[in-house]
């Protein structure tokens, strides 16, 4: 449970934004150990379109930094290649949705090959992910929904500075494929936490109660976790209502008892994402909490999501779009006041 | 970066006899392409200027330097003709098909009356409006390729006479999907030219570091159509070459691969510190500035003097600021109007706006 | 409601299998608009890996029925193409899986264009789904969840030779993008209906009760539906359990009036899927009914669906992953015995 | 169909002289060599006649006229050399490499002791041994070019001296992603030879009716390696070009695209109807049997006769059958076990496998 790991990290002594985080995970792990590489678009010089690989060419040199051409499908295939072959791949993709162009090898290859052939594909795919910065629809979507099925895969989706270092160092150490979403806008505020210097993992698949509460649980990741905690935060001295924020963080496998704990306590629940609801994996959270945890609720798992139109630019239809505490804390109020 | 001479005259297919459109354009056309470039250079320049006062918001991918393509091509096909630019000329060949500067504007500022309602932003707009006929690019690189095959079987199957000029960037030129379409329109002689933006660079990466050839324009054996390298800096070169190409895909006998060798002059977006190159090499490459080689051009033939320059810049710059004010008192889209944009086939019973 | 529709339908003249069902409905939407053609791998003299295209070059001509090469992602590109120059392509999957191959351009062409630059994309796209042949997981898995949290698509999966016809047909004239999921098994055991001699359409959108009861509701689509009607005529005969079964047809848009209808009356629901329990089209159809179902439930939604493998070749390893009436029905005498 | 006899011997680098290891071959060798080749048609028959019978579940795409090829790739390299075949090439080169037969069979009938525990079946069966090195290959189509492309890129990061031989289908050598793979291994020149076995069919599609150039081989320009057309029913030429392009790769050179001509004697799968061909095109085409040419080559140079052939067909059913009657003593894989198998990082705290 991550609250014991977070009491822990009190005892700090620097702060990192998310954006440090990441490299900072990405250059422990390469230093810890010489299998692990990153491949992708523009990393060497530019170190991606958010500067994450940054300078990890001129410490680990040319053959642990692979820049290709505009080859998605192609680098993929090379990735499964390489992990067939021993090595650790970081596989980078300028933004999340691109993993459109490598899913069939995301599926049959890397989530299959283990299964089928008593292999390891210890592959890492990090894509930046999510809304807010007007890039529309094809760089700004959720697509976590789109690779959940697949038994096989792992997927991360933090939402802090902490959990993006130790989910990341987590994921590269894994033996099997994981997906790491990283929200855009993550980096782009420059969200921080104290980090104690010593190194440390957070393991994959246990979620993270960020702010405890009594009244309602909300289950969501990602940016709209940080949205979640703010309407809480304003719903607690406002209306004196509890709400208790679990942060899934893995979504795959999902932390179920951790869910049912807080509803548990709680007995209502909303999952809050910013993906579409319908067919996102807040549908999941919703069927999983009715279905284990049905005698604990007064009422049924309302869930909020983005309406049903692609992600688009202009500030009135994104802002829309977008999960904001004001919903949240609007849609609280409906159900609870 | 320069193109030796020789190379840019090479023949689209051998035998067929090398047109020089070009050389048939009147004293006044020749004016009005100087005027196009300039156009399109003013316009992204004018929308750096927003973009850098942080009044305009989202991504810029400016074209510098590519406005002997965009002003070009246009040109270079007739006005039924499709056209499918890149991220770089789209903007430019949007204006030149007349599009009105209030609806790029508008689009840029996200508003209702934007080419694409504020949906797109600068970066992605186009439209697939008929009487424009200029196809909005895909974001995801290398679709753009594989979108306007398809549009070229159409044009095939409905044994109509226009073509489709699709250009795509050096970087995206490798893409999969691009590949496969190149085979594809191979097979079937299908009436589209293939124009490679070569500008040298993709994002961060060099052209010279990631490809195994020297020139893209020699991929096309691979498909069975001819290619041909151009100086993408001479905006007659790229008329010819591109008028030559359509002409060969509307007599039916198939694409073409044009690369159309040019340089972008500022980064790959606003803010770019562009490691990648030195600023000598960016100087060396204005040398080869379309804009003002064509000036000189038409300076040396006695068709541009000072006065006539100023003019025409001028002039440019009242019709895209004109644009710009008016787009500016344009509403915004209402988001409770977005959402009966996502169905075309009516109301579905229940459910899906959920 | 499609159960009038039925009663309509037993005024019939022949029997059709849904092989020939798939193909009367290609057959008459070509001959009812010229705009109409199919494109894909292998279907002019073959018709496709299982012949539903036969013929029709010969009917319609080469310029309706185009052969490709192996380019999946090429081709749905000009599919996309095509539809924007008025043309209604029918693209042609060899196998549904290999929509990982082309969803690129499902989500950011055929979903996107439309609200982003108020065309028609007016194409469908079929696939062969399932499993059931021992051709293992790369060409018999469930994918349905993987384009579903998308907006813009309309994704249909009969069950019956009249439903694979009538939604066909409607899914071409459809002017929005439709992928249509055809399980192999309804070809193969050549699942046969009796037909109207006169053409007819389903619309989309509408789920169909297919057996009706009182005492639990069944969810599901495709092949399964068929093995839940079949646990559903042996628990009415062994225990007096009667069990309603609703087959979606459409899974997006969900037509949630008639399962809720269906959960208003048995209280209890189950969702039966083919694909994986976790992060399928089973967790939103079990969070809706929670959601708006929730004071009908006396016990929350279950859901059964294939173990967490990809589905392998030897018998007894597929045969422990795919659905069939008896874990249907081991599972409901668990549940309500 | 036949490939006339200059074309086989062009050589895959101007320059390199062009060496024949076929001409080292023992006469030991030689006759091994067709025992191998029979030992893959003989297997492939073997498969047929099961699959007829209806004890064999599944899909079957037999090798049938492929076994030049199969038989003389792995002796065109070395042991620790990479293979990896296509669905046609995979069962034999598998055999060939020391795969036994009872692991085989067990995989064709679903076994647990099969070289995937009875979990890919006959089609799709591989294996990531090391001491096989026979890659699995994947059923999607050109996956496996991209996932061998980047195996040669870890042997070049690692400074082997290995190098891997992908194989590749006509049909499958146009997907986007082995161009996107062969331009890669370009760039990077990467110890890999691309081997397309082109039987001048794919599933129902005739190669000249999908390819807009005459030979695959001349595609490689536009990756910048050399491209070579070999007759691909001739076995001394297939090791003589496979071995040539992988020194060439072991060099540091980067890679060859190699295109071994054959053509598939039987349907795309048991029952297929071939409406896209003729029988006398077929009979045409198995007048160049590579098994019989092999036989007679041998016969010739009085290295067989009707006794030694009949001793080594004998020999080869046996091996093949004794494998089957082992596997079929052998267990089915048990249901339980197979949840245990889909991660590889220990358990997960819950729900994964719900
Ligand atoms: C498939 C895909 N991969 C990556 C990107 C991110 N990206 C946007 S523009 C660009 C560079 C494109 O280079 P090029 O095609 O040469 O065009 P240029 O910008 O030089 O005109 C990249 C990598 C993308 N949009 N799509
Ligand atoms: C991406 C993809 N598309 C379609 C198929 C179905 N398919 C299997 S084999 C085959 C034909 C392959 O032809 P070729 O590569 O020439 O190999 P051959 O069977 O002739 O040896 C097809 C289309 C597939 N497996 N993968
Ligand atoms: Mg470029
Ligand atoms: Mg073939």
């Amino acid at each position: 449970m991550s609250q014991e790991h977070q009491t822990e990290v009190e005892r700090t002594m620097a702060e990192l934004n998310f954006f440090d985080a990441v490299k900072r995970a990405l250059r422990e792990e390469m230093a810890n150990d010489d299998r692990v590489m990153c491949i992708g678009e523009d990393i060497r010089s530019h170190g991606g379109p958010y500067g994450t690989t940054k300078g990890l060419m001129e410490l680990y040199g040319e053959k642990r930094v692979i820049d290709t051409p505009i080859i998605e499908s192609a680098f993929f295939d090379a990735a499964v290649g390489l992990s067939l072959m021993g090595w650790r791949p970081v596989v980078d993709l300028m933004a999340a949705d691109f993993i459109t162009l490598c899913v069939d090898q995301v599926i049959h290859g890397a989530s299959h090959y283990p299964f089928m052939f008593d292999v390891q594909i210890p592959l890492t795919i990090r894509g930046p992910i999510g809304g807010g910065l007007r890039f529309t629809a094809s760089q700004e979507k959720s697509l976590e929904a789109m690779i959940a099925n697949f038994p096989g895969l792992i997927i991360v989706y933090p939402s802090s500075a902490l959990d993006a270092y130790g989910l990341l160092k987590s994921a590269i150490r894994s033996n099997d494929p994981c997906i790491v979403f990283e929200h855009k806008l993550l980096y782009f505020y420059s969200v921080s936490d104290e980090f104690p210097e010593d190194e440390f993992t957070i393991p994959l698949g246990e979620a993270a109660v960020k702010r405890t509460g009594t009244d309602l649980t909300i289950v969501s990741w990602g940016w709209p976790v940080r949205e979640s905690v703010k309407a809480a935060e304003v719903l607690s001295e406002t209306e004196g209502i509890e709400v208790e924020v679990v942060d899934l963080r893995t979504l795959r496998p999902m932390d179920r008892a951790t869910i049912l704990e807080s509803v548990k306590k709680t007995n209502r629940a909303m999952v809050v994402t910013e993906a579409h609801r319908f067919g996102s994996m807040g549908a999941e959270v919703a069927a999983t909490i009715q279905e284990f945890g049905f005698d604990d609720l007064d009422a049924p798992v309302a869930r909020l999501g983005a309406p049903e139109y692609p992600i688009p630019f202009s500030a009135p239809i994104q802002d829309a779009y977008l999960m904001t505490a004001d919903k949240i804390l609007q849609t609280i109020k409906e159900l609870l006041v | 970066m320069a193109i030796s001479k020789e190379t840019k005259t090479r023949p689209a297919s051998d035998g067929a006899e090398f047109l020089r459109p070009s050389e048939q354009l009147t004293d006044d056309q020749l004016v009005d392409l100087y005027r196009d470039i300039h156009l399109i250079r003013r316009f992204s320049e004018r929308q750096v200027e927003e973009f850098e006062s942080g009044r305009m918001p989202g991504g810029l991918h400016p074209g510098h330097g590519h406005e002997a393509i965009s002003a070009a091509v246009p040109r270079a096909v007739r006005p039924s003709d499709y056209l499918n630019g890149t991220h770089r000329s789209q903007n430019g060949i949007l204006a030149l098909r007349g599009v009105s500067f209030r609806r790029l504007w508008a689009e840029v500022f996200g508003r209702e009356t934007g080419i694409n309602g504020g949906r797109r932003g600068v970066d992605l707009m186009g439209t697939f409006e008929d009487d424009i006929r200029v196809w909005a690019h895909n974001p995801v690189l290398g679709h753009n390729a594989g979108i306007a095959t398809g549009a070229a079987l159409a044009l095939q199957l409905d044994e109509r006479d226009e073509v489709i000029v699709c250009l795509i960037g050096d970087g995206a030129s490798v893409c999969g999907t691009v590949w496969e379409a190149c085979f594809f329109a191979g097979i079937r002689k299908l009436p589209i030219v293939y124009a490679v933006e070569n500008n040298m660079v993709a994002y961060t990466t060099r052209f010279e570091d990631m490809s195994p050839i020297e020139n893209i324009s020699d991929r096309a054996s691979a498909f069975g159509f001819p290619g041909q390298l151009v100086d993408g800096n001479d905006a007659l070169a790229v008329l010819d070459a591109v008028h030559t190409a359509a002409e060969r895909a509307r007599r039916g006998e198939g694409p073409t691969l044009l690369e159309l060798k040019t340089y972008r002059f500022v980064g790959h977006f606003i803010g770019d510190p562009q490691v990648y190159r030195t600023r000598e090499e960016v100087s060396e490459a204005r040398k080869s500035d379309p804009l003002h080689l064509f000036e000189a051009l038409l300076r040396d033939r006695g068709l541009l003097d000072d006065a006539a320059v100023t003019n025409i810049h001028h002039e440019n710059l009242e019709r895209i600021d004109a644009g710009l004010a008016e787009a500016m008192l344009d509403p915004f889209p209402n988001p409770a109007d977005a959402l009966s944009r996502t169905y075309r086939s009516g109301t579905y019973p229940m459910g899906y706006s959920s």
